[in-house]
């Protein structure tokens, strides 16, 4: 049996495994032809919040959205496959890495404009409450996109009408290659703008997966509870280039030190350090997560490659339904 | 049957469907204060309350997007604009997310279905701000429909076909039909999109038009007649879907178009009913075909400047005359369609 | 000699005379077809920040621009004149209530849509701080405005570049008819957005005119000086309806006893009772200005209805320059 | 003349107008990166630094709003977008203010000649919200000018005009064209708004096209002329103004005209062209008027999907066959223009 604790390092060895492997093909081989942002380093955040969440609970995300679809339990195969635009991809080929989905798990949706499902996610959550159903709609957000007019009005009127709606920032201090020191203030914060506007607001350490899922089950308890909305900013850092599967370490905008710092500071590396004491095979068990995921990721895209792209004949299907056009 | 205005057409079909489908809300500045989105919103608001007839705070871009992600997880949203203008603010959610989420998505996970209600505001000097008609910015994009009811019926048909479909939906209403009155169904039956109607039949022009100038061009052909030109007046109805083959068929028999529109000529409405006609039945034209649009400038406020801005039924009257090949000195000028109009605004 | 507190009085009185007397006018006549927002009952919050001000600042507003635009030095007869739609108004009549501009003395234009002169003052402000100019760019709005999101999106740019704008919100606690209650979260306040993003902010009585000019003084020092941007949030009501000369009573969106308690704390009376002691002929004054104002207002009207409408041969005109065109 | 690669043009034009003119400065989020929008903001950055090549947060409305109130105090901003797509956001201040400043302030007071660039993004798979051209929804607005350079030389020339004029603009630049060599002037003189050019004579048929669709036209054109079919082609060079003699003089000459664009026909730049022939030269029609356009759905990602969504020369061939009354059976299909297109994105 694997502890409570030890899988949130498995879902994120799972990320982690997955992306790496994700990252090679699509570099080697150009198929994958869809803008890619990958999470590598910034798995706690996904799986700890996701962890907290049930089935019915929704989650959305921004363009960084394979890490927060997987924590939540999306298919795999389904992911590899619409990244390679077949048509078994979880958006039959149409929507590409930007735009996954995965209903039966509660992945909601994931979008390429910045901060459009951070008011989404509030008009599910708001149709949760009016129902009468104790679900909870969550949102996933880098700390760029916090710079879009549409969060703050997305916080105001979540906070307004107390809306069970958990905004999760990942603030990993960069937008692309801008700094927050070009965005924000000093002295200012994401969580203090959600305070500012009547949302319960929080900053907690992003790269570890037990302060991340703590956090995450008090907000999607005092959001189920119809006590509000909650907004989680969650400190971490991503290890690759904004887009692609590249390294940016040349591009000038961060050091060398920084980057280092934090790979030190690797979430997965640092929960499985905690988790030694009380679990010391748990080194092996990583060992033979990371074996098992290698396979299931290497299946999935020789599946993927093996699957019939979408049939041209189809290329208008689903802008309309034949019904009303 | 019963004759309803314009805006009770639009009360109607939104308190009927709303009796129907739980799932409908309507949500807007101002929604539930006692004016009512001209009167539009009243009878919903006091009979379902403020849980379903939601006043928004000043936050277009916001308030679209949680229609849409009321519209994901099952709800059917009605989205309200006073003024169409304000929806430049909610471009960004109406275009790139209701217009392409069920295809994005795959095509088979649903869509938005948001419905979008903006008001043409032209009232007395609202300025160039507050009297914009920005549907065919919106027709533009695949994904959405959008429609323009001229009439009672329409309004009320076209409201309850967008609040029962499955397409996100951008109807634009022109302030100065909500007085008009017109026999309405009792029933809510949806009047699909796509279809137009001839609202008079004739044989030497025809002038296709949409909404309010649907209005102005019957009033143009009633004095046309008088001087034995006889005018066919296509309402499309919707700008997307449109209708092109009533477009065509019409100006197969007239031989003559006059297109008329309350935006700009460029890249608007009458451009694409001229491209029809270029592209499906140009041999047919006798006349070059003429557009009655706006001046290529900002809507002043002024008065004179107002009127002179505006094209009307005069326009009109005026462009079907040189397509037939003939002078327009003789003809007395027709009062502005907002004559009428009292203030304060 | 009048003092320098007694001139805000005056200001105030000039502003109120010419409001009254243009709101009947306007109802009576149905001749200034163009939608009008008074700011009878909000006139300190005008008076007290123009008068800290320089007619090298520049002042932008909203819709309610009558006001601002008077207090600032705005010509009354061009004002007039605009309302009634002819050629020598400020806007030669294309513009229209919502729209007035007279760069003389540093209004620098009104606009109809919420929120869009807040980002413009920004980048006003901010031209004048990259010329090295000690200029500051004020911008007025209501509390509804600061419910758009480019409220919070110029809250944020100002705060990191530092830029010389004071944003001066009237909070009159109403936008048309929606309460604050159903816009912003209990406990919350404009003011409170505005430190949240890093921008100094005050919340202030907006109906005593020396406490409004005090702060006003303070906060365009404190940009001219380089040291950011400041926000006033100044409390306030509005007498009349929200659009158009009538009074609104009776749409049951405010309480009667609301209303009549705000009218008892005219902006105007209490000026007049604070100076009373100080300079006991300040009601003969009041008064004497009143008439005068009267006189001026009725004459600007008598004029600008004896002036002629624009020509429509010049329609097109301003719309391009003939150069580019 | 020497020869420069389309953002060598842009970049160009961009750092010589900023060492002529120290009110022009450049906005955007990541304009000074290393990438430097697609190369053309990088020479900017390097020369006049951080307090003229300014790193925006990602807030397009308020950027826009920050511009025009930097150009009513007399600046000349440049504000780019990597993707147009991200404009919507922009769309209330561009139309609602920028559009109507100068006039609605009475015409005498100055405009607010803000430069908008924005960048169709289309590369691999950019799918629905990264790869549309806006360029038709912009041109709608009187108040506006809306370019959209097919050349290097034009892409300067352009954008001096555009930094050095009175008006607003909008400029829609095809990421598939930086990489296109031409011969570009050394000095940075405008190219005014307005004036079309004819990127190749031709005798039986007029394709009449804008930015990226100039090029799939050539290549249409070169595979016509094999099978003896003379294709003149205009590239517009601006939508708004737009050169309606240089269409109908054209059109006047072949009798046949192919519209083609990278965005929707309808109410699009297609539908424009088409309308300016109806309106004022119908009846030099030998053949309806074919429209080359996006079909009626979102950008897919799915490589087939996506090569099967973007017309191209192949596309122009068919139509162009077609107005000619023959068929295109046998005719090889043409390369898509992204083939040679690498990643990773
Ligand atoms: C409205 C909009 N503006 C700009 C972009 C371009 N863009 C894509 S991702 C990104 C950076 C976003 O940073 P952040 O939100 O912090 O997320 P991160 O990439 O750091 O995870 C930008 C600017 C966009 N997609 N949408
Ligand atoms: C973007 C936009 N949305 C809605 C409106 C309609 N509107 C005009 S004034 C107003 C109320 C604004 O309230 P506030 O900002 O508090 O100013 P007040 O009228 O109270 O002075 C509204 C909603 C508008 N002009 N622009
Ligand atoms: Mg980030
Ligand atoms: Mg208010």
């Amino acid at each position: 049996m694997v502890s409570a604790r030890a899988r949130l390092i498995r879902d994120m060895v799972r990320i982690r495994t997955a992306e790496e492997i994700l990252a090679d093909y699509y570099r080697d081989e150009q198929e994958m032809r869809t803008p890619t942002h990958f999470s590598i380093g910034q798995e706690a955040t996904a799986v700890g919040v996701c962890s907290a969440t049930t089935t019915e609970d929704w989650v959305y995300s921004g363009h960084r959205s394979h890490a927060p679809y997987l924590a939540k339990g999306g298919d795999l195969e389904a992911l590899v496959a619409e990244l390679y635009g077949k048509e078994d991809g979880c958006a039959h080929g149409r929507g590409g890495s930007m735009h996954v989905m995965d209903q039966s798990v509660g992945f909601a949706g994931s979008a390429a404009i910045l901060g459009e499902m951070i008011s989404v996610a509030v008009g599910s959550g708001w149709t949760f409450a009016r129902a009468g159903e104790e679900r909870v709609a969550l949102t996933f957000f880098g700390e760029g996109a916090a710079d879009e007019g549409v969060f703050a009005e997305s916080l105001n009127f979540a906070a307004v009408h107390r809306i069970p709606v958990v905004f999760v920032c990942e603030n990993n201090l960069y937008s692309i290659s801008s700094p927050l020191s070009v965005r924000h203030a000093e002295g200012t914060s994401v969580h203090g703008r959600a305070e500012a506007a009547g949302v319960r607001a929080l900053s907690v350490d992003g790269n570890d997966v037990f302060a991340v899922q703590a956090a995450a089950r008090d907000a999607v308890e005092h959001a189920r509870r119809g006590e509000g909305p909650v907004l989680l900013e969650l400190a971490t850092y991503r290890w690759r280039a904004h887009v692609g599967p590249g390294l940016d370490h040349d591009h000038g905008y961060r050091s060398k030190e920084e980057i280092e710092s934090w790979m030190a500071g690797c979430p997965i590396v640092r929960a499985t350090d905690a988790l030694r004491a009380d679990e010391p095979d748990i080194d092996a068990a990583v060992a033979t997560w990371s074996t098992e995921f290698q396979q299931e990721t290497h299946a999935a895209v020789d599946r993927a490659k093996a699957l019939p792209f979408p049939d041209t004949a189809r290329l208008l299907d689903g802008a309309y339904l034949p019904e009303t056009h | 049957m019963r004759t309803l205005t314009y805006w009770q057409a639009i009360s109607e079909a939104t308190v009927q469907c709303m009796e129907r489908d739980e799932r409908i809300f309507v949500a807007g500045e101002g929604v539930d204060d006692v004016s009512g989105s001209f009167g539009t919103t009243k009878e919903a608001f006091d009979r379902f309350g403020p849980g379903r007839v939601i006043d928004m705070p000043n936050a277009e871009n916001a308030t679209a997007g949680f229609a849409i992600g009321a519209a994901a997880a099952g709800q059917r949203p009605l989205v309200v604009h006073v003024r169409a203008d304000f929806m430049f603010l909610a471009m960004d959610p109406i275009v790139n997310m209701a217009a392409k989420w069920r295809y994005t998505y795959g095509g088979d996970k649903g869509g938005v279905p948001v419905v979008t209600r903006g008001v043409v505001g032209r009232g007395w000097g609202q300025g160039s701000t507050h009297s914009q008609s920005p549907h065919a910015t919106f027709a533009h994009y695949a994904g959405l429909h959008v429609a323009t009811p001229a009439t009672p019926a329409d309004a009320k048909g076209m409201l309850v076909q967008a609040l029962t479909g499955d397409t996100p939906v951008v109807l634009i209403e022109n302030r100065n039909l909500y007085q008009l009155t017109g026999e309405v169904p009792e029933e809510p039956i949806p009047t699909p999109f796509g279809i137009g109607r001839i609202a008079r039949t004739g044989s030497d022009v025809t002038v296709v038009a949409a909404s309010l100038m649907v209005h102005e061009a019957e009033r143009a052909a009633e004095q046309l007649a008088q001087r034995g030109i006889s005018v066919e007046v296509v309402d499309v109805r919707s700008l997307r879907p449109l209708d092109e083959g009533i477009i065509c068929e019409s100006v197969a028999k007239t031989g003559r178009l006059v297109v008329a529109d309350t935006s700009w000529a460029r890249y608007g409405f009458t451009a694409e009913v001229a491209a029809v006609v270029a592209e499906h039945v140009p041999h047919v034209l006798r006349a070059p075909v003429r557009r009655v649009s706006l001046p290529d400038c900002p809507a002043p406020v002024s008065r004179p400047l107002e009127e002179a801005f505006h094209p009307g039924a005069s326009s009109i009257v005026s462009a079907c005359l040189e397509v037939c090949g003939e002078r327009d000195a003789a003809l007395p000028q027709l009062a502005d369609v907002s004559a009428g109009f009292q203030g304060p605004f």
